[in-house]
Parts: C-alpha cells; structure tokens; sequence
C-alpha cells in the first residue's frame, strides 16, 4: 500500500511519501529517505472535540520513537519527546503561507474583553505600533499592528466582550 | 472539623481533596458551569454548582460559596490559593457564618495584601524592604518626584496586588504616566482598587521566599526556602528549593526575618515571605502570601511535611507536631508549571479542547494536575495544567530526572510551555544556579522551538492517517451518531 | 559504559529505562513477539527483538540476549529482577562477550543461588540459619529421617528455588513424598535443577530483609531493612520500611549480619540479605537475592537513594559515594504489588487484554507500571501489573495515602488483587504492624470483595449503555471497518 | 427517555430501570428508588478488545461516583472507589445461574500446560478431588473436581499445552 501526505510546518512544505508492506515503511519524508518499522502497542485511539487521537510507535534508524497524534480536519497535531509539532494538513497545507508578512486584519486571539482600543479609523499606523488590549485569560495582552498602512474599521470599542477570531480592527496595508 | 469546602478549581482543589481523604476528612468540590465535571469535581466526595463561568460570578463570589458550604454541611472552607485566598473579607464572612477558615486570621491577610501596609509593618519588625515610596502614588507631579527619589529602573505595583498584576516597569521618566495608568486600571480590574506605589526595580534579584507555618498556641517554624527566579511575565514557572546559592548563615538570617515579619501580623497558619536576593547576598521584603503557594510541592519534597496536612491540623486548634529542630532539609526539588500559553507569541494564554494529556511518572517525579484528556481548558482562568515536580539527592539528578519527565509528557490541543521549561531545564545558566528574575528575557528571548525530531514527527502524522478503523465521534448526548472525524478528514484520505 | 541493554521486561524494564536516561546512558529494551510495542519497549531508546513469547526462547534464553547486545552496540547488560538475573553462567557469558554485568560477580551468584551453599557461607560468616538439613534431599528413608530430625511443620525447598517456586509445606509425615515430588517436578520444571532440600518452618515469623550496597573498591553499606511479611502463595504483595517492630539494637544486629553474608561471597552491586524474624526477636537467614529486589522503591523512598543509579555506578567501577553515616531513613514507605489474579480463586493468575489502566498519583505515591490500556496480559510471564507505593512522615500517614491512592487505581480486564490489597491496609492487624508471613491465611482467608457500591456500579454500567455516539472498534489493520461492539451489545439496547 | 437494563452480579439479579431527562435521572436500581444527577468530563471513551470504555461520573445521595466502564457483548466491567464489579449482562443475565453447584466439566481457566493428570477415566471422585494440575504464569494450579461423580472423559494428557476454555476432563455428576 502507498499513501502520500501533504504536510506544512510554518513555512516548510513537508511531503511524506511512504509504501508500507506489514510493519515495513519505506519512504520519503520531504527530501529525506526513510525506513521504519511500525511497532503495535500504546492507548486505544479516540475521538474528542473533532479530533482522532492516537498513539503512534515506531522505529527509525535503530531507535524506538512514541508519538501521540491528534488529527483535525485541517491540521495534525504531534507530540514527540516532549515538543508538539503542528502541521497543516490538506488543503491548508497546500495553501501560500502568509506567515511573516501580515494582513492587516487584526483578529483576538482567544475569547475575551477589550480594554482599550488605541488607535481610531483612518489613523496611519506602523508594523510592531500598539492598536488594542484585550483581557483575556486573566491577562492583559497588547496586540499590535501587522503591517503598515491605514486603519480602515474599528470593529469593537472598550468594554466589549468578543470571541475567538473575531476581526478587531482592520488596517489596509500600504 | 468534619467536612472541608474547597473553595477552588484545577490541581490545588484536586491536591486539596487528597490531603482531605487523606486526614479522613470528607470534602465538597465547588464548580462553575464550565467546570461540571472537571477533575477537582471527581477528586472530591461531594460537588456543588456555584454559578456562570466567569469567575466574578462563581469562584470570587464569596456569597455563592457561603451558601454552598450551607448546603453541602461543610465545617470548614479551604480558599487555596488565588480566587478569594486573600480576602480578608471573605476569611471574615467565613467565620461569621460559623464555619473554620482554613487559612490566616482576616487581620493578618488584610495587612499581608495591602502590598503598602505589609512593607509598613514589615520595616517595623526590622525586616529590609525594597526602597520605594511608602505611600499610594498620587498626583502626577508628586510621582515624578517619588519616581526621582526612588529611582530609575523602577517597578509601579498595585498595593492590592500580586502575581504581577497591575505592575509595570518604568525604565525612564517619560514612560512612568503611562505606567500608572495602566498598572491603576490592571489593579481596578483584578482587585477593585486602583492604588499603585513605587518600588526601585533591583538589578538581576534572585526571588526567595521562606515557607513559614504557625500553630494558633504561638509557635511558628519556617521549612526553608525556595527559589523562583524563572518568570515570565512577572509570574514564576519554574522553582527549587533549596536555593542553589543558599548558605547556612543566609538561611538563618533570612528565616529569621520571615518568622519575625510572619509574627508581626499574628500570623497563623501556612505563609509564605518572600524576598529579593541580589548579587552580594543583600535580601530585600517583597511581600507575604498569606496562603498556601503555587509552589509549595517543592517544600513539600525536601522537607517531607504535607503543607496542606499541616494546615488542616494548625485550623482544627492542633499544635504542631514537631519543632524547627525537627525540620530537616534533604536532596533538592524542582518544580515547572506547565501552563496553556504560546512562549513563541509572549507567552500568549491559549485555550479550547485537551485532546490527549499524559502525565510523566518515575521516581522521584510528582506531578500534580488538575486536568484529563477531552476536557476543555477555559478561557475564564489561569491557564496553568499542571505543576511537574522532581526530587533528587542533588540538584543535577533533579534536573535530569525533570527534564527526561517532560520528555515523556503530552498535552495537546491549547498551546503549552512545555518544551520551553525543557529548554530552561538545558540551559547552561539554569544548569549553573545562575537565575535571577531577568533570566527569561536575557537567556531565551524570542525562543523558538528546537525542531529536532520533525521529519519522524511527519512520519508520525502520516502513520496515524493510515489506521481505517479509527475511533467515530463519541458524544455524551443522544443525539444521532456525529460524522467522524475520519469522513471529515477525507480531503486528505490515502492514496493507493 | 555507554549504552544499557535491559534483559527484562515490564515495570522494572521501564524503571531501568528512566534511570539510564537521568544518568544520561542510552539504553536497549528486548521484545518478545508478545511484547511488541509494550511499555517498556518504548520507554527505552532502541529495542531488539529476541524470540517467540515463551520465556525460555526469549527472556531467559542467553544467546538470543547476546545477540540483542551485539546488534545494538550495547556494552552493558542490566538483568532487572527474575529471568537470567540470578543466573550465574549469563552473567559470566555477559563478561566474556566484553559487556559490563551491571550486577554482582557471577561467583557470588553461583554460591547464594545454591540455597544450601548460600547456608553454608552464611553458618561460615556466624550468620544464624533457619534450622533444617544441609544436603539435598535423597533417597526417601534418609529424607523422612532427616524430616523427623527436623520436625513437623516444615518445608520442603527447592535448592535452586526462589519466589516461592518449588516450595512445599508438610504438616504430617505423609504428606511428605508427595511434596517432595511436586517440589522436584516445579523446581525442575522452573530452575532446571530438582534438588530439594527441608527447612523447619517458623510459626508466624516475620520476613525482614536487609538490602546492601557494595562497590569494587570493599566499601558495603546497608540501607536499612524492608518487612514483606505479607505474602500469599509465598509471594510478597505488600513490602514496607521500616519494619513496624524494628528498633536500633536489631536493626544493628541485622545488617551486621547482612553484611557479613554479603562479603563472604565477595558481593559487589545491589544485593537483600533475607531472614525471618521470630516473635521473640531472633533472626534467621534465609536466602540472598542476588540482584535488585522488585520492592526496591520503599528502600528508595526512605533513604532517598537511587538503587539503580547507584547499580549503574557501581557497575562502572565507581567508588559509593556515601558512607554508612550518610544513609538516613528518613519516614515511612508501602508498596503493593498489583497482580493480574483472582483473589477469590486461591489468587488463580489471570490474563488477556487490559481494556482500562489508571494509575494513581498524589503527594508521596510513586507507581511503577508496566502496563497500558489496551495491551494484553500475555499469559507467559509473571502476572504482576504495577507496583505502588506511598511515602508518609509515619507509617499511619503512608496507609492513608496508598489506600486512596488504591481507590484512586483502575485495572479493568483480567481480575486483579487490587480490592484484596485495599482490605489487607484496611485490617486492624495490618494498622497494627502484627503481620507475619501467615498473615493472609490467619486473617484474609476465604476473602470475597465487599460490594459496597454495588447499586452505584449498576447504575453506572446502565448510564454507559445512554451514549449515542460511541466509539468504533479500533484495529491497527488496514482491514475494513468492524462491527461496532455498540452493534454487538444491540441485544440489550435502550428501550424508549 | 426511558431505559432498562437486565444485570446480573454474581447469584443477583440487578434490573436497573431508569429515565433520563437532560442531566436528571430517576428509576430504580434493583428494589431501591435512585435519584441521580449525570457529570460532563471524564476522558474520551474508546473501543479495544471487543469491549468500549467509558468514564462516567454523576453524583447520587449528594456525592459524587466516578466510574470507569467496560462494555463487553455479554458482561459489563465497573471499577469505581478501587473495586472492580463484573455483572453479566443482555442474555447472559438472564441464564439461571449455575454457579455452586457444580457442573463437571473442568476447563482451563487460562492457557497453559498440563504438568499431572491425578484421576483415571471412570474413576469416582468426589467434590473437591484435585484431577489435574496445570502450569500457566510460571505456577502450578491444581484443579478440582466440582461435583461427586465418575470421571466420563479425560481430554487432554500430561505435557499436553492447552487454550483457555478448554475442557480438560468431564464428569459426570451422580
């Protein structure tokens, strides 16, 4: 059997190809070949919250790696030695990676209550410049500009309490 | 003494109600509606519903709590430690309503907590404090002068405050209204009062704090110290004890000031003193927690004394069993939090569904979680998860016994710090004892995660796809079967 | 020594695990086909397989291990505890093959294997043995005679013997015969060796064991002793330290005793000197065990002392780096052994897929598992699941802590001992340290599980049946998708 | 909603009758009225073995039960408060128990090797004879016999390695 996988981690593009015959792996990962074997064992897989969690073993240039993997439907989360690694999967992972150079839109982070709102529309504002504080979490968190241009919409005010990825404020580059 | 009220959530209530079954006392879990069923429900023999999510309208509502120990035919009420730990008003309302606070006299927290009556009356005890201004920060003009006087690098902290809320630093004059400003509304928000003073800010301090307990018959030992310079965002996440540049003589002038600033308020029950160390050995008053710490496991595993034990016995009229003598100091402990957060965005709080937690075990390793898999982290608190603590004969078998735990712990879906307390762990600073409060910023600013293991990760990722009889969706509701997981994921579905 | 191949599985392969990996030691787990991907197999850095299941083509098959050794670079073998570790040609052929024996010298464990050698040296050295004969039981008039000489009750032992194989109470002469040819026949088919040999039994003795650390510079310490009195089947299911009726002068008087068994069979590495301890407080030698002890953890728990580490150094040919003045102990420890076995079936081994597996955890638990949710028991090895213990600063405080802990276990699949453990603390006789190696006989016999939960469990298992969206059946084939056991448990589906 | 459930533990016959509104649950458990109230939270359930697994929490008589549950076609394993409760359950709860009194046939109750037979075909043997002694984890188990009677079969001889399950001698009571 051959399966091909279309990964990104932040901006690197990681194609995993693997033939597997039994527990026999032979592939690529990215430009590097590969050669496990895949060992049983670990936790039962579940599901929780949209995701397919799962233990993972195998062995790889003579040392024996544990992952748990947990699948959503537009990224795969990776737990190995104590780091996790997030990929974008699927169409997410085919996607230009905007990463690094910033949209304009200025979204909140995680649900939570805008302190104070710091620029107005029509401002001129720079890349790093301070535009809200939202109290989310128990902590102040400033967010700031993404990039340089003009404050288009202010789509909160002081005191409002927000959702995740919501759109705060809108800048249109230049 | 029959039946204890935890007055909290996460690890502390579930550490809580073990110390309670433990003692064979029964104990009583309160939860918000985003906590139903959360593990400090199930750790508890009881649970109590207490209100909404956010935490003014459950955890910090001392009315709610009150009618919830009335109604669950709690004796007594254990606050932990954040929430309502520190009000005064609350210890008070507590004992009004005939019940035993398991906790400091009201007096003493309400002198502890205002951060400018506690620097009074620590300098009264002859205990050093940090210069600063001894008054709340008033008109702008008269600021600048203190600022002046005080000098330049300097801290605004909320006298209310704690856990680096309401404080702000001020390198040069012309940032210093800004400051207050923000400190002053920071403060308004997480403690109703909006007072902030001037503190010098110390170059490179080592944060000790000495761990006192105090019986109600008048005798009062202290447990040592504990060192948590590691902080990010004025908030500790890694701490040891003992101190790794402690000496017997500094220990004993530094316990002396602690016990004696500790007496000063009628100070009874677990507390803690904390200080600033700086390079020449000089240490400094911060401040006193009245209540049991965040870190306390740390004192926990070099000392052998169960501090929430302890507490229960010094709130039941117990004296305590054993003398400054008696404590004994053996090994060393480390301690990390591992908090739902992203170190690479400023350590940003992250939130949403756990999907997969593992706890790491071997000897020495304590760990001490408020969390399990499938459970949402809420938006509405700290984010820590949990607290992962490691006992060795020696400082070096601690760290390495800490850092191979943290390698074997997984916790999934929010953001977490887990790999940045590792690389904390592997630093040749930390390695060498070298921590002060400025550690983070100077050793690991703008962290990234090492990626060592990233094409056997892809490999990983690309192996679970190729499972077919994964898991469907499970729901604890009845309605019709969900589409798995697996139909949604079919964009990505194998080739042949 | 760089790279630690483990001859072992289960708990104690992943104990060895971790301790390689603090001291910075890369390590080799080995697999059966029964035990690929198990627990200790992924806690080690590499693993070799080494045969089918049977213990005697894979665990316990030199050459198969060698071999696991040669192909993975390993230059050190750990034997852990059962299998080869007490095998003294394994451990010559370890040293011949240029590996490192990360236990005693192959001589010692020749001589201490031997029972009735072991009581030769140990009479040599003034250590005092349990009264019985000193030659191999043989033809059946000398035996009977020597029976008679010994007098009745006695037991009938397997020379090569240990862990309770090969071993035979007679209360009457005519039991004798049989015994002797059911000892032969399990010693034979167990050690590979069929002689046996008679020893008095004690009434109600304590089993008391000193565990010992020598280096190969002549330096030997003690670490104080380990009661295992309770034992069913002649196997320990609850270990502590200390004993609940030591004191100084026996403790002194003991490990004296310890000491001087070990040196006289030049011992080097970790090594318990066993004895039984009559009422009166007379002690007798009974065997040496020759490597590290499955109740290793109270020791580790009491003293602070890493006993693998310290195996790992001094295998290295490092010094000990401590003194006997140096070793405290320091509280109170208990572990139970959690076996895969029915207790209300003469503790009848049981076996097959663990469909749940939760460990305890909490201040002062330590569990040492082997084990994870949805592997399989396999039915070649011993049965035992997990270890777990609990520290207090006494011994009430230990009890208190393990029984929650216990209540806090969940093992689902094989029957366990894990309710049978909860009520051996729970006896007065056991709160009281009155235990003895009759113990379970004496107060736990014809014990059935109390059921006090029992309408609650029903109606949990009736609650379980209410979720819609249950899991599918998992498999790690590329099969089609099975039936769902939710379809398979149709038959006793919801009503409306 | 309303639910039934036929159980069986050991000689008891448990019916648990139940209905189920939201969170809220009332019925009977066996003879006793239960009021109860069901918990979120507890880890994902998932299916191994055969069996699926759950973790089920709700409070009863003001305290709080967590229990974890292991669903098999024929038995359904309950561990809560460190004991474990094994209740056979859909047809098998309903089968007359036969437990007690003896059948006669003497099966393996684990894989293993037969090490002795002790009776000969046609023997008489009463309640409580040892017949045959097996070896399985490494210790030897002597089994008994379970009726008086004569020994009808012998299925399997010494040195023989057997499943669990397998009837090893049969007896016919009398």
């Amino acid at each position: 059997m051959s399966t091909t996988l279309e990964l990104r981690h932040g901006d690197e593009a990681l194609t995993v190809a693997l033939t597997i015959d039994g527990e026999r792996i032979r592939g690529t990962v990215g430009d590097r070949p590969v050669e496990a074997e895949r060992l049983s064992g670990g936790a039962p897989p579940y599901a929780t919250a949209g995701a397919v969690v799962q233990e993972i073993a195998f062995a790889s240039n003579g040392r024996t790696h544990r992952a748990v993997v947990a699948r959503q439907p537009d990224r795969i989360l990776v737990a190995l030695g104590g780091r996790t690694y997030v990929f974008a999967a699927g169409d997410a992972a085919r996607e230009v990676s905007a990463a690094g150079a910033g949209t304009g839109t200025i979204v909140a982070p995680m649900p939570g209550k805008v302190v104070a709102v710091l620029v107005e529309a029509g401002a001129r504002v720079e890349h790093g410049q301070p535009v809200v504080v939202i109290e989310a979490m128990k902590m102040e968190t400033t967010l700031v500009a993404d990039v340089d241009g003009e404050v288009a919409r202010i789509a909160i005010a002081a005191g409002d309490t927000v959702d995740g990825g919501v759109v705060l404020i809108e800048i249109t580059p230049g | 003494m029959r039946r204890v009220l935890i007055a909290n959530r996460g690890e502390i209530a579930v550490r809580i109600a073990r110390a309670c079954r433990a003692a064979g006392l029964e104990c009583v879990a309160v939860a918000s509606d985003a906590d139903l069923g959360a593990p400090h429900t199930l750790a508890a023999d009881r649970m109590v519903r207490i209100g909404p999510a956010p935490a003014r309208e459950s955890y910090l509502d001392p009315a709610a709590l009150l009618e919830a120990a009335r109604a669950s035919g709690a004796d007594a009420v254990h606050p932990g430690y954040g929430f309502l730990a520190e009000n005064a008003a609350f210890a008070r309302a507590v004992e009004t309503a005939g019940l035993v606070w398991i906790g400091p006299p009201a007096d003493a927290i309400a002198t502890m907590g205002d951060k400018l009556a506690a620097r009074a009356a620590a300098m009264a005890a002859g205990v050093p404090v940090v210069p600063g201004t001894e008054t709340a920060a008033g008109d702008s003009a008269r600021v600048a002068a203190d600022a002046e006087r005080v000098g330049y690098p300097l801290l605004v902290k909320a006298a209310a405050g704690g856990g680096g809320k309401g404080m702000r630093i001020v390198r040069h004059p012309g940032e210093l209204s800004a400051a207050l400003e923000a400190a002053a509304r920071e403060a308004a928000g997480a403690f109703a009062d909006d007072r902030v003073y001037l503190e010098r800010l110390l170059e490179r301090p080592r944060h000790v704090e000495i761990q006192v307990l105090a019986d109600r018959h008048g005798a009062a030992v202290h447990l040592g110290e504990r060192e948590c310079s590691v902080q990010r965002r004025h908030q500790k996440i890694v701490e040891e004890s003992p101190c790794p540049v402690m000496t017997p003589a500094l220990r004993e002038a530094m316990s002396t000031a602690a016990l004696a600033a500790a007496r000063a308020v009628g100070y009874v029950n677990a507390g803690t003193v904390e200080f600033l160390l700086d390079a020449s050995g000089r240490f400094y008053f911060l401040e006193m927690n009245t209540r049991l710490q965040v870190e306390h496991p740390v004192t926990e595993l070099v000392t052998g004394i169960d501090l929430v034990a302890e507490q229960l016995r010094i709130a039941r009229g117990e004296p305590l069993g054993f003398s400054q003598a008696d404590v004994r100091l053996a090994g060393h402990a480390i301690e990390v939090r591992l908090y739902a957060e992203d170190p690479q965005a400023g350590f940003l709080p992250s939130a949403g569904p756990l999907l997969a937690w593992q706890a790491p075990a071997g000897p020495g390793i304590r760990v001490d979680a408020g969390v399990a898999a499938g459970m949402t982290i809420p938006v509405d608190y700290d984010p820590m998860l949990a607290k992962i603590a490691a006992w060795g004969p020696d400082r070096a078998t601690a760290i390495a016994r800490l850092r191979a735990a943290l390698g074997d712990t997984v916790a999934l879906g929010p953001y977490t710090n887990l790999a940045f307390l590792a690389d904390v762990l592997e630093h040749p600073a930390f390695r060498a004892g070298e921590t002060h409060t400025g550690f983070v910023d100077e050793h690991l600013a703008g962290w990234r995660q090492p990626l060592p293991d990233l094409h056997e990760a892809a490999l990983a990722a690309a192996l679970a796809g190729t499972t077919t009889g994964v898991p469907a969706a499970a729901s604890g509701s009845l309605e019709p079967v969900l589409p798995t997981p697996w139909e949604r994921l079919g964009r990505w579905r194998l080739g042949t």
